[in-house]
């Protein structure tokens, strides 16, 4: 466990070790989430942002710009085609960047386990830090889904962005499984100027 | 050789620190209170700080070369600049014979900075949202200055410790009927110049998705929010010292600023955004009439 | 198949008992305005403010144009894939704003290597739902330009999965992998 | 270990290759709007941009596709309620009514009038909290966030009442062919539905103040994306879109089903046809949505069953359904929201087809208002016309 931290801390930000908890401190209670509606759980986004709900009480605030964002939310479903968008988006996040999965559906498929154009596992293409299950998940759930990260972001566990570049050629592997060699040369050149 | 007074380097260093940790917490402030009139809880009030802390703790994995990393510099760099050219509470570390001009087109020369950099990043959203963001700055040149030019014809100077000095004994600007026109619209400007809606025009996030800040993160973005921070300091201590007669001590300044922040914070939180086109129009039309009839009034 | 036959039973009782009932209604006199214009198809009434026309796939184009003058609204085209008879059937949903009411156009066309003439020039949304078909379908609309992968990527739509015979648990298997089976407790059903 | 980021060499030959700004010629430059954009829900439209003008928009849909009506052929009849309700996310109870009415006439059941009844409120709940939400995309959109935030938060009220009727927030799976699946929990839950009425009646006028009356607003939308008559019926616009060009068509008057025959309720109709009119027209159906909820509540559930009784129902998983087929629909907030079934005498339906309106409004309809329109004007057409990308790739 202890080990796991200091491999954590010194592959992070050698020069601002001294500095870490500090960060840690910080990153926990200003999680900035991805504004991608990636599929139905976005509708319980707003309610999560409003009166009932309000979780800008912990700091955590929608930023439309992928770069500045610190938790990824997928939320519901995952088709292969906004698949790929997700792991652009994804990798445009700057380290540490933190996944959370909302509902049963990027979990094993949920309702549409039989479904052809639905991402079954999707933790075989992108590494996550934490699942709630349900369809949909109650707001509180979600709140208590990210609680769970901030208390994993405190104690240096929720490294997901870390096994990714660790793993890299296997996520890889996986994503090109499914949607063939060269797909990001080919379609991402067009989404992006600098790809 | 001169030798360096270092109680002046330490003031500096106090004043640098003092206005940028306040900075951090007006923001907290407008996002409190943006959260209380939509009948939210809100963030604390040092959010921002930490907002800032953990972009400053990210790894940064993309640059777009030196104007790139430049911009943000530049920026605060010209931020603060602005910042010691206004009197705060008897301190004032560069005066000039005009520096209310130095002071008024310091604190637009950030938005260049920001520009540069994000022009250079080569995202079109944020190429669109530079050309959003010198638009508005050429639109609201024109009531800007009729404001400042109805200021200063009042009084009769451009030196702002002169006009803090005037207002102490003449009473506020506000007090003036002419200036309260001025104060109108400076009022007006300054919720573009804050990047607060109707004229959040440039950041827009449901249109261009923040545009220039689009491609910066990290720290960037960290340096943008310093930067940010500091000119919401130095832009509300402007407003104060020009039209709420300045201040004698940093708790009243303190307390100029905020109302002058609230003001803002209200406007914003009932008014949609502007699109450029009509901003343009906007500025040119009632802030501008307005500013003319200030300007006429006071001569 | 019997469901084809079913409207066919009762149109051969309503041509007969039918005939002077027509006029009284708003819908019979619908019909029998548009079976005027179009003799070749055949009409019928299923109830209060829902007719029924069938028409030869070959003027289903005439039919259409006729019909748009009464029918304002192309509410969709929806295709049933009759897999066992070879034919897809297209049911050309139209809405009267005028008359409120709503009309079924049928039409059959074989499975195999099935076109139909585009109505983009009569209702510019048959667009939309001309690639839908065509996408999920396979069948191919003559003179509609954006035919294509629409709502798929072109993988999928290569195999045009609404059609009956796509094999979709087996698809599902090959893309995603085969470790994800919903079977009871003793592996004999599939569980939905 | 290989890198995540971009290779620079990969950027240089951008670089060179000044593939910046996407030029097509001198002045355009191509924008993907979407689909990781606030304004657009997982829905992506290609523009050619030249200088602050849209010159051309093509629509990508398809990001929410599950391929809904196959998997309903895989389905039982009673399974598909919990599947196809999930088309519709704001208004989830409309799919489950198409789909229990269609299901409903082709067997010809008689619907209990109290199930009736009951469904007929649960439709004007989903309509209003539909609204709330449509207050708030729109806010968004035009840079109010103040309304929005208020909207949602009386939603709630509404999603509190569905959690004590049908035990779901958002998926409620409650309507289902024959009936309804519970009874209304008692007399304390219409007390609390007509207070929330009440209230909601009474904040009505703030979000006047506050967005419909507002000097912007109005700046904003008026004479954005205009559209006739003769095009909205063309391209087959239906629901608060067609009223603002003049037609006034809502399947609650024209085609009734359940209780509007009897309910005393106007179709607000406007002519201009702009954004400005495609909002007054949800302003005052969300007056009329509050009226019809206030009389239905007046009038009383009926006693009677909530569900048909038929000996049949006992095996719900082999519950066969006769040849047939039914379209049915309902006037959504989006639209005329319909869904065609097939049934070819087994337990699975043959073939199930939703129309989403969004299908018409979203994709042809879109890319011809888009033509010409400013880049500030593009959520804001794209939420007057309300697009709800699910409807469009189901």
């Amino acid at each position: 466990m202890s080990e796991r931290n200091d491999d954590f801390i010194t592959y992070e930000l050698q020069e601002f070790k001294l500095f870490e908890p500090l960060f840690r401190w910080a990153r926990k209670k200003s999680l900035w989430i991805v504004a991608f509606c990636t599929g139905c759980g976005g509708i319980e986004m707003p309610p999560l942002a409003t009166a009932r709900y309000d979780f800008e009480r912990f700091g955590i605030m929608p930023n439309p710009a992928p770069r500045m964002g610190d938790l990824f939310l997928i939320t519901g479903y995952v088709t292969p085609k906004t698949l790929k968008r997700i792991i652009i988006t994804y990798e445009m996040m700057q380290d540490p960047k933190y996944v959370m999965i909302h509902g049963s559906c990027p979990i094993n498929g949920g309702v549409y386990w039989d479904s052809y154009n639905v991402v079954k596992q999707f933790d075989k293409y992108l590494p996550v830090d934490v699942a709630i299950a349900g369809c949909m998940p109650r707001p509180e759930a979600v709140m208590d889904g990210i609680m769970e990260i901030m208390r994993k972001i405190e104690s240096g566990k929720a490294d997901g962005w870390k096994r990714y570049r660790d793993n890299y050629e296997w996520y890889k592997k996986n994503q090109d499984e499914l949607f063939g060699e060269g797909w990001r040369e080919k379609e991402g050149k067009r989404w992006l100027a600098w790809i | 050789m001169i030798g360096i007074d270092w109680k002046i380097v330490l003031e500096v260093i106090g004043m640098l620190i003092y206005a940028t940790f306040m900075g951090f917490i007006f923001m907290g402030i407008e996002r409190k209170a943006m959260a209380r009139i939509q009948r939210r809880v809100g963030p604390p009030l040092y959010q921002p700080i930490l907002d800032t802390l953990k972009l400053l703790g990210k790894k940064e994995s993309v640059s777009h070369g030196l104007i790139y990393d430049f911009g943000p510099v530049f920026a605060l760099g010209a931020t603060i600049t602005a910042l010691l050219f206004i009197p705060i509470a008897n301190f004032q570390l560069f005066s000039s014979n005009a520096d209310l001009i130095v002071v008024a087109y310091l604190l637009e020369v950030p938005m260049l900075g920001i520009m540069l950099g994000a022009m250079s990043s080569g995202n079109p959203y944020s190429a669109v949202g530079v050309q959003r963001g010198l638009l508005t700055m050429v639109a609201m040149q024109l009531p800007y200055g009729l404001a400042l030019i109805a200021i200063v014809q009042h009084w009769g100077s451009f030196k702002l410790s002169e006009i803090v000095a005037l207002q102490s004994v003449h009473g506020w600007s506000i007090t003036v009927p002419a200036l309260l026109l001025a104060f109108i619209v400076f009022d007006i400007v300054f919720q573009a110049m804050l990047g607060l809606e109707p004229f959040d025009i440039i950041t827009a996030p449901a249109e261009i998705s923040m545009g220039p800040m689009l491609e910066y993160g990290g720290k960037h973005a960290a340096l943008l929010f310093t930067q940010h921070a500091v000119q919401l300091f130095a832009e509300t201590a402007f407003f104060a010292v020009l039209f709420l007669g300045g201040a004698s001590n940093l708790i009243e300044l303190l307390i100029k600023q905020i109302a002058v922040l609230f003001i803002a914070i209200f406007v914003a939180s009932i008014y949609p955004r502007f699109t450029i086109d009509q901003a343009a129009k906007f500025f040119w039309k009632w802030p501008t009439i307005i500013g003319i009839i200030a300007v006429l009034l006071t001569v | 198949m019997d469901m084809n036959e079913k409207p066919k039973v009762e149109e051969k009782a309503e041509e007969v008992a039918e005939a002077p009932r027509l006029p009284n209604t708003k819908e019979g006199r619908l019909v029998k305005a548009i079976l005027e214009k179009a003799p070749y198809a055949e009409g019928s009434i299923r109830r209060e403010r829902r007719v029924e026309f069938k028409v030869p796939a070959d003027r289903i184009h005439e039919f259409l144009e006729v019909a748009s003058e009464k029918f304002e609204i192309l509410i969709q085209i929806t295709t049933v894939d009759w897999l066992k008879e070879g034919e897809f059937e297209l049911v050309y949903q139209l809405w009267s704003v005028s008359e409120s009411v709503h009309a079924f156009v049928r039409t059959r066309i074989p499975r195999e290597n099935a076109e139909m003439p585009t109505v983009m020039d009569i209702w510019p949304v048959a667009e939309t739902y001309e690639r839908e078909a065509h996408e999920f379908f396979g069948i191919i609309f003559k003179g509609n330009p954006r035919l294509g992968p629409f709502i798929l990527e072109p993988r999928e739509y290569e195999k045009h999965p609404f059609r009956k015979d796509f094999n979709m648990i087996g698809y599902v298997k090959m893309i995603y992998g085969e470790d994800f089976d919903r079977y009871d407790e003793s592996k004999t059903n599939y569980v939905i | 270990m290989e890198k995540v980021e971009v290779p620079r060499e990969l950027r240089e030959e951008a670089r060179k290759h000044d593939m910046y700004l996407h030029p097509i010629d001198k002045d355009t430059y191509e924008l993907f709007f979407g689909p990781q954009h606030m304004a657009t829900e997982n829905f992506s439209i290609i523009l050619k941009m030249d200088g602050n003008r849209v010159e051309k928009a093509i629509v990508n849909p398809g990001f929410l596709h599950r391929g809904f009506e196959k998997l309903a052929e895989q389905r039982p009849y009673f399974t598909n309620i919990a599947l196809l309700l999930r088309i519709c996310v704001p208004e989830s109870d409309v799919p489950e009514n198409i789909y229990s009415m269609a299901v409903d006439e082709i067997i010809g059941w008689e619907v209990p009038e109290r199930a009736i009844w009951i469904r007929n409120v649960v439709l004007e709940m989903a309509r209003l909290s539909a609204w709330m939400f449509w207050i708030m995309g729109f806010g968004n959109e035009i840079g109010l966030y103040t309304p929005g935030q208020w909207a949602v938060a009386y939603r709630e009220r509404f999603l509190r009442l569905f959690e004590e009727l049908t035990g779901g927030r958002v998926y409620h799976i409650y309507t289902v062919p024959g009936g309804v699946r519970r009874d209304i929990p008692g007399d304390h839950w219409l007390r609390q539905l007509r207070d929330t009425v009440e209230y909601l009646k009474s904040k009505l006028k703030d979000f006047d103040e506050i967005l419909f009356d507002n000097y912007i607003t109005f700046e904003r939308t008026e004479g954005v994306g205009v559209m006739d008559r003769k095009f909205a019926l063309k391209h087959a616009v239906t629901g608060p879109n067609l009223r603002a060009t003049g037609v006034p068509y809502d399947v609650r008057k024209d085609d009734p089903y359940y209780l509007y025959d009897q309910l005393d309720f106007e179709i607000p109709v406007l002519k201009e046809g702009d954004s400005l009119a495609r909002v007054l027209v949800r302003r005052y159906e969300i007056e009329q949505d509050l009226y019809i909820l206030e009389q239905l509540l007046d009038m009383g559930p009926p006693s009677g069953p909530y569900m048909v009784k038929d000996p049949k129902l006992k095996n719900l998983p082999r519950f066969k359904v006769p040849k047939g087929d039914a379209y049915a629909h309902v006037e959504s907030t989006k639209g005329d929201f319909g869904a065609y079934v097939v049934s070819d005498g087994t337990h699975k339906p043959y073939r199930v087809h939703v129309r989403g309106p969004s299908q018409s409004h979203g994709v042809t309809v879109l890319e011809e208002l888009l033509r010409g329109a400013r880049l500030a004007d593009v959520p804001v057409i794209l939420k007057t016309l309300d697009n709800c990308p699910p409807d469009i790739d189901r």
